[in-house]
């Protein structure tokens, strides 16, 4: 296991992705360790892609959105809101760790709050350990 | 409702022979009196084979799919069937007009298995009240509590009388609310406890897929459980919750509580404890009050702009 | 011919896991499957576990290899070799199916060497059945109650002791180790009474004009009458003893991977759909009778006897009641 | 050794025949592959992908490497079509029955291919060619669906017909602006042909609806069941006889097959 927590994080592009460009580009300091898919929109996200990617050896797993009204779709986000909170419900039900998981809004200019997600996830998942249940080694 | 038998036999030779319909869905009896397994009587003449009694226990919904296909369809219907059909109405697999739903209300269906077991043989007949079960066989007849020898989904019906119908036989029960007792007992166990009840659980599938392809709500033509990007084959504790994971995820929203997947699993994963907890936060969450009756507006397809922002990030 | 009193069932099962893992049927969550014993004694009921032996022979996914490396640079790991590992507690009828299935996995000049290595690390012990179980149909197939084919060890049961009978050198080996708690047996009045034990036949299957008949009517209107009734799901072919058929599939982390197997079932629907959408069997009809086929004409055709062994397991697992011998005696009644 | 198991294998070459069709090259790295006949085939792998079944296109000498000729269709095939020179993949085999083709000597021979079909003809055709002087004339008809999808261009049009005593006649489902040779579908082309059934040995592959078709006019030719030959492909899993899939009646294709006569093919249910 690497020091460091594992972290997929799937980035709406017209928000959240935007907003990880300016955590970069502001020399923001944020853990490297976080892998960022773009995806059209929060409301892409399956969660069947979420359990995918701590298949694959995530420790923690971010869908970051747009913020509420913000939605270039005008509503993908607010599907996504009630996805996932059913989601984040389901994984503790099974007895899994649900705070590995987390849904976002981070906008296009928060460069700022992008990188404090991602020091505070990180750090919840150092605390966490090494994602022992939902992966699957080959 | 074994009382039933020969007015349906009655309705569906009319229909039939009418021409209104191509195949009448019912059930025939089976090698074993105690397992009638699903008809599709395609003349009137052949309608005398059709039985009805507490062992009809397979759901009838999802076999209109393919007999459509060659006319429109007379079925008979039970709670649980119209609830499966009023998903596939729903989700636009089905058309409402090309069904002819002969409805009968239902006081619960026997399993065969525990049903030996109790009487040490197979039993020939039952007879199902709201109270209790009577085991008939020969000139045995036992009486038991239902909880002993019905089906699992049937215990915690609420809904033994179909909302749609075109000819009913005999009347119409009340229908009851959910209580989803058996979530909130396992949502009270402590986290190890639930996980390592769901990995003995998960454990025993055998992926046989049967779950999906009984489920009235998992009608789609490709299936993200057969896509080796989402789900691959391989059976180790992780794949096999992400399976059941994302069964469960997909059918979140739609799943109309039938049971036939539980009933369906030859490993006996009580797959209606995991789509009942969508139910009922479902229910919780977004405050819809019977989520497993299919209505215009799917609780994951609609949106309030006031849904609780705190429903994103906690757990509880 | 050994004697073991039931009372020391217990010693015989810890003798058995002093040998490796042993396995046996439990019944846990109100199901009865094959599962590493531990304490447990084997629940010994009439009729078979729902999961059948080749869970441990030919498990339902295996690793073939492990990889590493990248496009120019690779190599290949092989798992080592199994370890030991008896079932007790098996009815006859599986372990025929374990032989019925060996000729096909062990058929040379490539025979499947995972299988053969478990096979050679595997002890069975069959308990002989009494009393039929609710399914069951062995000697309607030509496997009877007291059969000792593909078993190391059978055990004949009486009211207050089992009858134990070596059938291979393993068993043998197995019941030396037990030695100490065995007594010498004079009456083989246990063996008897399972031999003669009743099981009610299925009508249809006793035709020795079977196959033909089937063979006949490939496309008769039955079959798509079974499509109807078919969900298409694999329960009964991997519940099936017999049922063989596998898949292999690989996965990739990174660098790593591995190729595994696992059991495929000729139910699904892209079970022989080829590359480009060729599909030579296209519906479900043509699928549900390449099962019934195999089972009952072209296996035997190949093997000299049926790919069914009766154990019944198809009719407690279908969902829609579509097993083998409902199917066999509706078609007796269809093809007459 | 776990017949499972593939030995590892480096591509050497790639040759591009048609815009889905390309030929791989493929060195075992030990260097040995056990000698293999005309018609049989081998699993070909990617690593982290997954494996096909693909009949070997090359006539075996213990110094060639093995060719593959590779129609992308699915998955493994796709991925292979990316595939680069230096690459590794898996290679487990030779499998199956071959060609009869000792059984032929003092014959004539007539090939009839369509699409990529014409890779497991071209092995036994390479392998009769290079024992010319034990055949009469041997006739190769040969299509595809337009000019551009026809394969192996070089033997096809130069190679094959040069030699002495051998016919080749190509044709195609539809043309383009340069091509000025016959358009016809296969099986209707070769009975325009007419070719001689009398002391000719007849052998056919291409796409299943092709064969189909051609086995009926060679039987309209007058070729006898037992002097028709065809390989098929179906699915397969395992390639060793024990996965089940490529099953047909009581046979498989892998260890039966891929070979059959067209009279063994007649007891064989219509299930390819």
């Amino acid at each position: 296991m690497t020091a460091q927590p594992r972290l997929v994080g799937f980035a709406c592009r017209w928000c959240s992705y935007a907003g990880a460009d300016l955590a970069g580009t502001s020399r923001l300091e944020y853990p490297a360790s976080v892998h960022l898919i773009r995806v059209p929109c929060s409301g892409r996200v399956d969660p069947a892609f979420v359990i995918r990617a701590f298949q694959r050896g995530a420790d923690g797993v971010l869908v970051a959105g747009c913020h509420p009204g913000d939605c270039h779709y005008a509503s993908g986000n607010l599907f996504a809101r009630r996805r996932f909170a059913l989601v984040k419900r389901f994984l503790e039900y099974l007895g899994l760790e649900p705070e590995r998981f987390r849904l976002e809004w981070i906008s296009a200019a928060e460069g700022r709050r992008f990188a404090e997600v991602i020091r505070e996830m990180t750090a919840d998942l150092e605390r966490l350990g090494p994602n022992r249940k939902l992966r699957e080694d080959p | 409702m074994t009382d039933h038998q020969a007015a349906l036999r009655d309705i569906a030779a009319k229909l039939l022979g009418g021409g209104q319909v191509a195949t009448f869905i019912g059930f025939r009896a089976g090698l074993d009196p105690s397992r009638p397994v699903p008809h599709f009587v395609r003349d009137a003449s052949g309608a005398g084979a059709l039985v009805i009694n507490p062992f009809c226990g397979a759901g009838l919904a999802r076999h209109v799919l393919e007999a459509l296909e060659d006319g429109p369809v007379g079925i008979l219907v039970r709670g649980c069937d119209g609830l499966g059909l009023e998903r596939l109405i729903a989700d636009g697999r089905v058309t409402r007009e090309r069904l002819h739903l002969v409805a009968v209300a239902c006081r619960g269906a026997v399993d065969p298995a525990r049903a030996r077991a109790i009487l040490g043989r197979i039993p020939e007949r039952a007879e199902v009240d709201a109270q209790s079960v009577a085991l008939i066989a020969g000139e045995e007849r036992r009486s038991v509590p239902r909880d002993s020898c019905l089906l699992g989904r049937c215990l915690s019906c609420v809904d033994p009388s179909p909302r749609l119908a075109d000819t009913w036989l005999g009347e119409p029960l009340p229908s009851g609310q959910r209580d989803f007792e058996a979530v909130t007992r396992m949502e009270r166990q402590p986290a190890e406890a639930r996980y390592a009840f769901w990995s003995r659980q998960f454990q025993r599938c055998i992926r046989c897929y049967a779950c999906r392809n009984v489920c009235p709500a998992c009608s789609c033509r490709s299936c993200s459980l057969d896509d080796p990007e989402l789900q691959e084959r391989a059976t180790g504790l992780a794949d096999q919750f992400g399976f059941h994971f994302t069964r469960a995820y997909h059918v979140a929203g739609r799943c109309v509580a039938c049971g036939e997947c539980q009933r369906a699993c030859p490993m006996k994963v009580p797959l209606s404890l995991l789509n009942e907890k969508f139910l009922k936060d479902i229910r919780d969450l977004f405050g819809v009050a019977d989520p497993h009756r299919p209505s215009a507006t799917e609780p994951l397809a609609c949106y309030r702009p006031d849904d609780l922002e705190s429903c994103r990030g906690e757990a509880r | 011919m050994r004697l073991l009193p039931s009372e020391r069932l217990a010693e015989f099962r810890e003798c058995l896991a002093a040998g490796g893992r042993l396995y046996g049927p439990v019944e846990v969550d109100g199901i009865v499957r094959f599962e590493e014993l531990g304490g447990r004694l084997p629940a010994i009921e009439p009729g078979n576990p729902a999961n059948s032996l080749k869970s441990f022979l030919h498990p339902q996914t295996e690793v073939v290899f492990d990889f590493e490396g990248g496009y120019t640079d690779v190599a290949l790991r092989v798992p080592g070799p199994p370890a030991a590992q008896a079932i007790f507690g098996v009815r006859p009828c599986d372990a025929v199916a374990l032989e019925r299935v060996s000729r096909v996995l062990l058929a040379e000049p490539f025979a499947d060497e995972s299988y053969r290595q478990r096979r050679e690390m595997t002890a069975i012990l069959t308990v002989a059945c009494r009393e039929a179980g609710p399914h069951c149909f062995c000697r309607s197939v030509g496997v009877s109650p007291a059969d000792g084919r593909g078993s190391d060890v059978v055990l004949y049961p009486a009211d207050d002791h089992y009858l134990l009978e070596a059938v291979t050198a393993r068993g043998l080996s197995v019941l030396l180790s037990a030695g100490a708690l065995l007594d010498p047996a004079g009456d083989e009045a246990a063996r008897a009474a399972c031999q003669s034990t009743p099981v009610p036949p299925v009508r249809g299957l006793e035709r020795e004009d079977l196959p033909a008949r089937l063979e006949a009517a490939p496309y008769h209107p039955h079959w798509e009458e079974l499509a109807r009734r078919c969900l298409g799901c694999g329960a009964c072919t991997f519940l099936c003893p017999t049922c063989y058929c596998f898949a292999m599939f690989d996965t990739v982390r990174g660098t790593r991977g591995r190729r595994s197997r696992g059991w495929d079932s000729c139910q699904f629907k892209d079970y022989a759909m080829m590359a480009g959408g060729h599909d030579p069997l296209p519906t479900r009809a043509s699928r549900i009778r390449r099962r019934f086929l195999h089972k009952l004409s072209r296996f035997p055709a190949v093997q000299g006897e049926s790919a069914c062994v009766g154990c019944g397991r198809c009719a407690a697992a279908c969902p829609v009641g579509l097993h083998l011998a409902g199917v066999l005696s509706e078609l007796e009644e269809v093809l007459r | 050794m776990n017949p499972l198991v593939p030995q590892v294998a480096t591509i050497q070459a790639i040759r591009e025949e048609t815009p889905d069709v390309r030929t791989f090259t493929v060195r075992p790295d030990d260097g040995r592959f056990p000698p293999y006949r005309p018609g049989q085939c081998a699993m070909l792998s990617l690593f982290g992908v997954g494996e096909s079944m693909i009949s070997i296109t090359s006539a075996w000498s213990p110094e060639t490497a093995l060719e593959f000729s590779v129609k992308r269709a699915g998955r493994v095939t796709s991925a292979l079509h990316q595939a680069e020179p230096g690459h590794k993949v898996g290679v487990r085999g030779p499998y199956g029955n071959s060609f009869p083709v000792d059984r032929w000597v003092g014959g004539n021979l007539l090939f009839v291919g369509g699409g990529i079909g014409l890779a497991p003809l071209r092995s036994v055709i390479n392998h009769c060619l290079g024992r010319r002087a034990e055949f009469g004339r041997v006739d190769i008809v040969y299509g595809a669906r337009s000019p551009r999808d026809l394969c192996f261009r070089q033997e096809l049009f130069e190679t094959w017909p040069s030699v002495a005593g051998v016919g080749v006649q190509v044709t195609v489902d539809a043309a383009d602006a340069e091509w000025r040779g016959p358009v016809a579908l296969v099986p209707p082309f070769l009975e325009g042909l007419k070719p001689e059934a009398a002391g000719t040995v007849a052998v056919t592959c291409g796409p299943p609806v092709m064969i189909r078709y051609t086995l009926q006019a060679l039987g309209r030719l007058g070729f006898p069941d037992d002097r028709v030959f065809t390989t098929l492909e179906l699915k397969m899993q395992c390639g060793v006889g024990k996965c089940g899939r490529c099953s047909i009646g009581s046979k498989y294709v892998c260890i039966d097959g891929p070979v059959f006569s067209g009279a063994e093919l007649k007891q064989l249910p219509a299930e390819y």
